[in-house]
């Protein structure tokens, strides 16, 4: 099959992307959206095991029975998650202590299995390593956005502590839009982050209707 | 007599008052009949006459077919101007297979069935025979041939005959009237059927707003033995033949079961009253009482009209209408079906002609369900109607038919209470007809698969012949060859 | 070291084994889907889902490559059944399309030539040769075949007319509910 | 007594594993659209927290513990809960094929539940002895099947409604879903008594 | 003449209607809301004002949103009637932009997203409060001790109109604990309940209406009075109300009898927060809770045990709202198990065995 | 993908060789990188010691000189001693308050004198906006605790505003603050029942 990089970035930022169509890896998209900040450093964390786990899969694949497959797989993010968990500790260490907190939970997150599942397992090792890095991009902008979102309505501010992430260059993204102590709480605590989801789920919805695209109903467990 | 208490129902204006003081009076002939061949549940009767007869009153028009069926007689003497099809008194406005028969005027009896001697000596299927001839269904509103029901006491063991005088519908006083003015045929007509039964007792349920009726039939009921007369509580649909079996014995009718199950076979007081006729006098069902009401009608009546008359013409027997109707319905305004125009005759289960005000009606647009769950206290028969509803509108037949649509009887309490007038009993008319005709479906499919399969067996079998012939001449030409080789 | 891998590769080897020795002790167990499903649809064989017949359409339904509504001849209650089975939630809307219809013979065309009987899958029509044929209405499905062998166009499918038995009221319309 | 009475309020309802913890989401929002696969759903899940929290323990405790062996510890983990897994769909396969039917493509999924892995690494978090992390993942998977079956109730009322068709779906779900996790804010504080 | 019938019967109907409902609970609301407005002053008229508008103009923009006729918003009552629970809920004093935006929790999020009137499955005065609630922890707990209107210690007109729509001083000269609040926070402090008792208001006060708390919550009086009036006029039951007083009473007695230091009184339960409110105008929606009579006994148990669990154990003082909101995630759950049993048929929905005399 | 209807050995040794392989992988990794994790773990244990030990009063490094210590629920406390000359100059150890929505772990740290030399909160989950105010990159309430100690305030005084202290308590969140005061007059009476043996020199 002639591979489209094209196909694989657009469905991996927009037409199937992990959160607003899929609707994969809810949970870290609930927990660490609290700040556009987090958000985007989650997604960092995931983009790189997603590539490095979809390459290693499709490296693989030949040798994977199907009855141990899940496993293997869960085997390969693990230890991923693992490598990128120590040699962060170890080596990138200010950067690990704004991250190491989520980097453990990527394991457990379903997405980068799922991809596994449904492209790794099946196509070669090139399109399987962009298909995790286009999945993994689009997972972070996806978090960034709702975090943003959260953000602004909840704390009233943008990209807060993005120094901390980024480094003091970054500093400048910093923005308060809201006086102190004036925003509405409830949009960084739990319920916020379901309703923050749903109602970017409608805009994404409302921008395919203005693209003249149908409106997909389910999300990957619909049947 | 203790009562016993039954669940959910409703208080409706009863607006009795308009006919109930009025004596029944007879309608004049009218200039022509249309008789429809099935006014009755189960298979259509099959006419016996053809375009030009000339026929006599009582006369046989349709002969019943099956075990389930009615035959239907001439309400007057006259001649047939037609077997056809005309629109029947049914929403659909559908045609139905009619005798028409113009009234000669002399309105002049046939050879009737001999009167029974004594029916007290008669055999059960002596009785049932003769009911069953007379063409008697139940005039309650279910029509279903009464013969049938007399023959239930030789399966089941009965106790008791109760006789439905409830008349629960707002409007209707036409069981009221034939109970304060025939009486005697009533209670007469119920001791032949509770003979033909076997049942010892009779209980006669009339609900306490109609104490001249009671009145009458106690007066009656104490000239025979046996028989008591139970006032009951004024609550719609105590008529209801499983909801009065609870109320007076206090025992609950399982489901797709019948009152018979339980000890008790109910009939109407004007199924009693036609038995009484056919048992005593042979005389065919070809005449009822029919409430004309409504406040649309200038003067409501009770009107003793022959089947087949035409709707139009009781109505105009009744000076018109005073004013624009909203609605015209067949039977009462709870459970009575719309008249599909004016143009439809009478038949043997029509209870009342209602002309209805917009005001009477009080018909509203519906709006969303507010959930307030008065359906649910109010259904009388234990059912949830909001989620029936809510499945339905969704179309989740199956849904709906595991919520238990098709336990309900359409009596139209939940509709009445809805705060935001959603047509409910609508929407059980229709997945009840849905989910018949999905299982009529189903059947063809089950019965097609048979056909199938019947068919590829005697295709299979006629290959198989095939092969065994083609076999034989085989072996016939190679036996030859076989034995030229062996010389 | 050699413990942290060597209790992995353990754990890892156990569980291969009992993953496989799992997946031969439940191969046995078949999908019997496919044979529910084509146990739900008529069986006519009369191609009109655009399958061979019924058992293909029952491997399409299984695969999920066909919609439930595949079966006009089988109508909604098909369907319906169809549906169930398959955990899904039917669009029947398409359905509302086609009228249950029966075939008719018109007695002044009919040659008894006895191709439409031949082709008719559940003997829904009867005639001699040389003799004029009827459609036994109750036997007939609709599904259309004898339509296009008849030299004479003598056969025409028509709607199954609605009577007062048949009728039923339709769902109620109106603005909100 | 208390003290473990506290701890299953505490896990079940207070820190809900979905609505709080914000664990297991993904089946939260996939697999509720019926009553009675969400609760079958449910019922899986907590007999995988359950037997995989044992199995998780007994690692921690022998093998990661004594020697030192933390960074393994999602790894082996993970291993456990597939075996956990794999061994409750042969259950479900011979006691209950409808189950089966309709619960089969989640059960691999079950794998990737967060609540599974989440519920594991918060037993050793809390350093619990071995009744103690029973009763805990227990009741943390009573708490996440008690929210699935209240979910797919709601859902499947308002399947029923005229939810605007922009909002139909996922979205009135994750509407629906903020209000209960609102709602379960109630709950707060009750572990800090 | 033909008149093709377009509806089934039946043919009548009672005098029943969306509007007259509504109508009925806001005239039984009256009383209490007129006490009120008496009791707290202009700022709290005010607040009520900007609720009830602001929960009519959401109404009347969703629906023109889903290009629905909106002039519905104003005739069938729901708006106006969650507008005025919602403003009953609210610290009298709160300021504008608190009413508005629970009322956009309320008609928006909780109402229109599930379809409007109807369709909610949410109680939405009650996600309006608790948003808030949760939202602006200090204005939601900012209480006042009554400031009758014309006394000389309650605001002026002006003076109100800054507090509800201004930059208000704070409030906190006025400002007055709930007894509720008040006694979890001096049992935070180790102070114990039955000492704490003794610093509230009497038990006759309490009753009447003469203390801090919600807008409308306070005289107990007035509101079982509307309630006796609705269930005269058949629009609610005793069902409801009378399960989640009993409940919340009997655990409240119950506990303070193994402990009077540890538990509130069960009376003191029934007089104070929004008990009497919630339990016979707000569990009582129609919308949000069960619809058979079987059905409504458990959750009015539920409410009650819920109300009692989170005021007794949990960080909030006070819980109806919680267990309300609770408790409508429970209704579809309870309505798909809990219902009447059909006539002629088990409880499981099986045919009566013939003869059973029952 | 490999078709199925193999032996099960074969199972077993796929995912055998892939937990051997990746095992192995990791265990490389954590030998490579152990020693510098733990090395950064004491850099932050420094850090934030440092936080509530201001430099100027050791020249030890506190990370290491340690004394556990049990307190009244017999928890173990590890006590990190700053010295200077050989003599005890100062101490920092957790302590633990409750909040609004769970434990909030504290760090103190106490001149040898009693006087607090600092607090900072290390976890908590305190309401964004509201409790979290206790954090010094919000707001700097938690460094009012410097140079106190029990007899400053009076003892009765180690309290809320609003429970008849001298401590602020945040507008709309008494419950935080409490635990925090609370917190530190506890941490500092340990100091008091303890002074001995963390003083002591070994
Ligand atoms: C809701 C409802 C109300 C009914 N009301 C009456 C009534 O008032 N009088 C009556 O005779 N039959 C009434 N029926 C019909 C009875 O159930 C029953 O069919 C009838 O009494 C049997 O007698 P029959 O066969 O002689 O008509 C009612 C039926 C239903 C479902
Ligand atoms: C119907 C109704 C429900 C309420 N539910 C809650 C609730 O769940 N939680 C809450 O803190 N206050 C609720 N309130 C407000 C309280 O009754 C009371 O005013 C408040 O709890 C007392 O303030 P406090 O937080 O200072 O104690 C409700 C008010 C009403 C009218
Ligand atoms: C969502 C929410 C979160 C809260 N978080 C905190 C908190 O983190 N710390 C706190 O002290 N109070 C918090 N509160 C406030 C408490 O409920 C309580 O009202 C307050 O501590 C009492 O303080 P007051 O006496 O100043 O009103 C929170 C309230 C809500 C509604
Ligand atoms: C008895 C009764 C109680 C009601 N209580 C509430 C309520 O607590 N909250 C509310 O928003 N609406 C209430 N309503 C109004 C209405 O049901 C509400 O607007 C719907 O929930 C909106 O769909 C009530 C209505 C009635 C008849
Ligand atoms: S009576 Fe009408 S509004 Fe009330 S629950 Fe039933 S259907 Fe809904
Ligand atoms: S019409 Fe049917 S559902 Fe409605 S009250 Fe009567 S029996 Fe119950
Ligand atoms: S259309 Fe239906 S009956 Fe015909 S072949 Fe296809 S499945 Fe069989
Ligand atoms: S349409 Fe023709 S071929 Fe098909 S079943 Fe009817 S008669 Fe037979
Ligand atoms: S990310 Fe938690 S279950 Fe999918």
């Amino acid at each position: 099959m002639a591979t489209s990089y094209t196909r694989i970035m657009k469905d991996g930022l927009w037409d199937n992307n992990g959160v607003f169509a899929m609707l994969l890896g809810m949970c870290p998209t609930m927990a660490m959206t609290t700040s556009a900040t987090n958000g985007f450093g989650m997604g960092l964390a995931t983009l790189v095991v997603m590539a490095a786990s979809n390459f290693l899969v499709a490296a693989f694949r030949n040798y994977i029975t199907t009855e141990v497959r899940i496993p293997v797989y869960i085997l390969i993010v693990a230890a991923m998650v693992t490598l990128v968990d120590l040699t962060m500790n170890a080596w990138m260490h200010e950067l690990y202590k704004v991250l190491g907190l989520f980097i453990p939970l990527i394991v457990s997150n379903c997405l980068p299995l799922a991809r596994l599942e449904a492209f790794a397992a099946k196509e070669p090792v090139l399109p399987s390593f962009m298909d995790g890095l286009f999945m993994g991009i689009g997972f972070t902008l996806a978090l960034t956005v709702i975090g943003a979102c959260r953000e602004i309505v909840g704390s009233g501010t943008l990209f807060w502590d993005a120094h901390l992430l980024l480094g003091p260059a970054f500093q400048f993204l910093e923005t308060r839009i809201l006086p102190p102590d004036t925003g509405i709480l409830v949009a960084i605590l739990p319920p916020g982050g379901f309703l923050a989801t749903g109602l970017l789920l409608v805009v994404k919805r409302m921008l395919d209707l203005k693209a003249g695209k149908q409106i997909v109903m389910a999300g990957a467990h619909a049947v | 007599m203790k009562l016993f208490p039954v669940r959910g129902g409703i208080h409706p204006d009863y607006r009795k008052d308009a006919t109930s003081e009025k004596p029944i009076v007879a309608l004049p002939m009218p200039a022509v009949l249309h008789i429809l061949l099935q006014q009755h549940i189960g298979a259509s009767a099959e006419a016996v006459v053809s375009e030009g007869q000339h026929v006599k009153k009582g006369e046989l028009l349709g002969r019943a077919q099956g075990a389930v069926s009615a035959p239907v007689h001439a309400p007057t003497s006259g001649l047939i101007k037609a077997v056809t099809r005309c629109p029947a008194p049914h929403p659909s406005g559908l045609d139905q297979l009619t005798v028409v028969l113009e009234p000669d005027g002399k309105d002049e009896w046939g050879d009737l069935l001999p009167p029974i001697k004594d029916p007290f000596a008669a055999t059960t299927d002596e009785i049932a025979l003769r009911v069953a001839a007379c063409g008697i269904v139940g005039l309650g509103g279910a029509t279903f041939p009464s013969s049938v029901k007399l023959n239930l006491g030789k399966i089941h063991k009965l106790e008791m005959l109760l006789l439905n005088g409830a008349e629960c519908e707002p409007y209707l006083t036409c069981d009221d009237r034939v109970m304060r003015e025939f009486a005697d045929e009533v209670v007469d007509g119920a001791r032949i059927m509770a003979h033909a039964l076997g049942t010892p007792k009779i209980v006669i349920g009339i609900e306490s707003n109609k104490p001249a009726a009671i009145k009458a039939m106690t007066a009656a009921a104490e000239k025979v033995t046996g028989v008591v007369v139970a006032p009951v509580p004024v609550q719609y649909p105590m008529g209801s033949e499983r909801h009065l079996v609870q109320a007076i014995t206090g025992r609950e009718t399982p489901i797709r079961k019948l009152t018979a199950d339980i000890g008790v076979v109910v009939h109407n007081v004007a199924t009693a009253r036609a038995i009484h006729h056919a048992v005593r006098f042979g005389r065919p069902l070809i005449n009822r009482v029919v409430t004309v009401g409504g406040g649309a009608v200038a003067e409501g009546k009770n009107i003793e009209a022959p089947i087949g008359a035409d709707v139009q013409d009781l109505i105009r027997f009744c000076g018109g209408l005073r004013e624009s109707a909203h609605r015209f319905v067949n039977g009462g305004p709870m459970m009575g079906q719309p008249l599909p125009s004016l143009n439809v005759p009478v038949i043997k289960g029509m209870s009342g002609i209602l002309a209805l005000t917009k005001k009477e009606a009080n018909e509203h647009a519906p709006q969303p369900c507010i959930r307030c769950g008065s359906c649910v206290t109010t259904c009388p028969c234990g059912l949830v109607p909001v989620e029936m509803a809510a499945f339905i509108r969704n179309d989740k037949l199956d849904m709906a038919a595991r919520s238990g649509v098709q336990d309900c009887f359409s009596c139209g309490s939940c509709s009445w209470i809805c705060p935001s007038h959603i047509p409910l009993v609508h929407y059980f008319n229709y997945a009840k007809g849905a989910l018949a005709a999905q299982d009529r479906d189903a059947r063809k499919i089950d019965r097609t698969k048979t056909l199938v399969e019947a068919r590829n067996a005697r295709l299979e079998k006629v290959a198989e012949a095939k092969r065994a012939a083609a076999a034989a001449r085989k072996a016939k030409t190679a036996t030859p060859e076989s034995d030229k080789a062996s010389a | 070291m050699i413990l942290a891998v060597g209790s992995l590769a353990a754990m890892g080897t156990a569980l291969g084994a009992l993953l496989g020795i799992a997946s031969r002790y439940l191969a046995v167990e078949e999908n019997p889907i496919e044979l529910e499903l084509a146990a739900l649809l008529p069986g006519s064989q009369c191609g009109q889902c655009g399958y061979v017949g019924c058992a293909q359409a029952a491997k399409a339904l299984a695969a999920h490559e066909a919609p439930v509504t595949l079966c006009p001849p089988g109508g909604k209650a098909v369907a319906e059944a169809l549906a169930k089975k398959l955990g899904v939630t039917a669009d029947l809307s398409e359905h509302e399309e086609h009228v249950p219809s029966i075939a008719y013979i018109d007695e002044s065309l009919c040659l008894g030539c006895l191709r439409c009987a031949q082709e008719c899958s559940v003997d829904a029509i009867v005639g001699a040769a040389k003799q004029m044929h009827t459609v036994i209405a109750e036997a007939c499905h609709g599904c259309g075949k004898c339509e296009p062998v008849c030299n004479t166009m003598a056969i025409t499918l028509k709607p199954i007319p609605k009577t007062v038995a048949t009728w039923y009221w339709p769902k109620p319309g109106g603005s909100v509910h | 007594m208390r003290d473990l009475i506290l701890l299953i309020v505490g896990a079940a309802l207070v820190n809900n594993v979905v609505l709080a913890r914000f664990l297991g989401l993904c089946s939260f929002m996939g697999v509720t659209t019926k009553i009675d696969t969400a609760v079958g759903m449910g019922m899986a899940t907590t007999f995988v927290i359950t037997v995989s929290s044992m199995g998780d323990w007994a690692i921690e405790r022998f093998l990661l513990m004594p020697f030192d062996l933390g960074y393994l510890r999602t790894v082996t983990f993970i291993l456990v809960i597939a075996a956990a897994v794999q061994f409750t769909e042969m259950v479900i396969r011979k006691v209950s094929p409808a189950l089966f039917q309709t619960l089969g493509i989640y059960l691999p999924l079950i794998t990737t539940n967060c609540a599974v892995l989440g519920v594991a690494l918060l037993l050793v978090e809390g350093k619990m002895n071995f009744i103690q992390s029973t009763v805990f993942a227990f009741a943390s998977s009573l708490g996440y099947s008690l929210v699935m079956a209240i979910f797919a109730g709601l859902r499947e009322r308002i399947a029923l409604a005229d939810v605007p068709r922009l909002f139909a779906g996922p979205p009135v779900g994750f509407v629906t879903a903020s209000l209960l996790a609102m709602a379960f804010m109630g709950f707060s504080g009750m572990s800090a008594n | 003449m033909t008149m093709l019938p377009e509806k089934s019967g039946p043919f009548t109907h009672a005098e029943t209607s969306v509007t007259r409902t509504m109508t009925l609970v806001m005239a039984a609301l009256v009383p209490a809301t007129l006490f009120d407005a008496w009791l707290f002053g202009w700022p709290a008229i005010f607040l009520f004002i900007t609720t009830v508008g602001s929960c009519m103009a959401l109404e009347a923009l969703c629906l023109n949103l889903q290009g629905k006729p909106f002039d519905r918003a104003l005739s069938d009552g729901s708006a106006a009637l969650t507008g005025w629970l919602l403003a009953m809920s609210l610290p009298p004093w709160a300021p504008w932009w608190v009413a508005f935006i629970a009322a956009v929790f309320a008609i928006c999020v909780a109402k229109h997203i599930f379809g409007g009137l109807g369709q909610n499955v949410f109680n939405p005065a009650m996600v309006g409060r608790i948003a808030v609630l949760v939202s602006f922890p200090v204005q939601l707990t900012a209480f006042l001790a009554p400031h009758p209107l014309f006394a000389a210690a309650s605001p002026g007109f002006m003076e109100s109109l800054t507090i509800t729509f201004g930059h208000a001083a704070s409030l906190d000269s006025v400002s007055a604990a709930s007894a509720l609040g008040f006694i979890k926070t001096e049992l935070s402090r180790g102070v114990p309940v039955s000492e704490s008792l003794t610093k509230i208001p009497d038990l006759m006060d309490m009753a009447m209406g003469a203390r801090a708390g919600s807008f409308g919550e306070t005289s107990a009086v007035l509101i079982l009075l509307g309630g006796l009036f609705l269930m005269a006029k058949k629009i609610i039951s005793w069902h409801i109300p009378v399960t989640v007083m009993g409940t919340l009473f009997l655990m409240g007695s119950l506990f303070n009898a193994v402990d009077p230091g540890r538990f509130e009184p069960g009376w003191f339960h029934l007089v104070s927060g929004a008990t009497f409110l919630g339990a016979f105008f707000i569990a009582t929606d129609y919308v949000t809770s069960p619809v058979s009579k079987e059905g409504q006994l458990v959750y009015g148990f539920g409410i009650g045990l819920l109300t009692w669990v989170i005021r007794t154990f949990a960080g909030y003082p006070e819980g109806m709202a919680f267990a309300v909101l609770l408790m409508n995630a429970l209704a579809p759950i309870i309505d798909h198990n809990i219902r009447p049993r059909a006539f002629g048929r088990t409880r499981k929905g099986e045919p009566l065995a013939v003869r059973g005399d029952q | 993908m490999s078709s199925s209807n193999k032996p099960s050995w074969v199972h077993a040794a796929v995912l055998g060789i892939f937990c051997l392989g990746f095992g192995a992988m990791l265990a490389l990794t954590n030998e490579l990188t152990s020693d510098e994790i733990k090395a950064r773990r004491i850099e932050d244990k420094q850090n934030s010691l440092a936080q509530v030990i201001p430099a100027a009063i050791h020249d030890n490094n506190p990370v290491t000189d340690v004394v556990t210590l049990v307190n009244d629920e017999g928890k173990d406390i590890t006590v990190y001693r700053a010295t200077m000359g050989g003599k005890v100059s100062g101490v920092a150890y957790e302590i633990t308050g409750s909040g609004y929505a769970g434990e909030i772990k504290l760090m103190i740290g106490v001149a040898a004198d009693g006087q607090v030399l600092g607090v900072r909160a290390i976890a908590h989950k305190e309401t964004p906006g509201l409790g979290d105010k206790i954090n010094v990159e919000k707001t700097d309430w938690i460094t009012r605790f410097t140079g106190l100690s029990l007899g400053n305030p009076p003892v009765d005084k180690w309290k809320v505003k609003k429970d008849g202290g001298v401590f602020d308590q945040f507008s709309g969140a008494t419950i935080t603050p409490r635990g925090v005061v609370l917190a530190i007059r506890k941490g500092l009476e340990f100091f008091d029942a303890h002074k001995a043996q963390m003083l002591e020199i070994r």
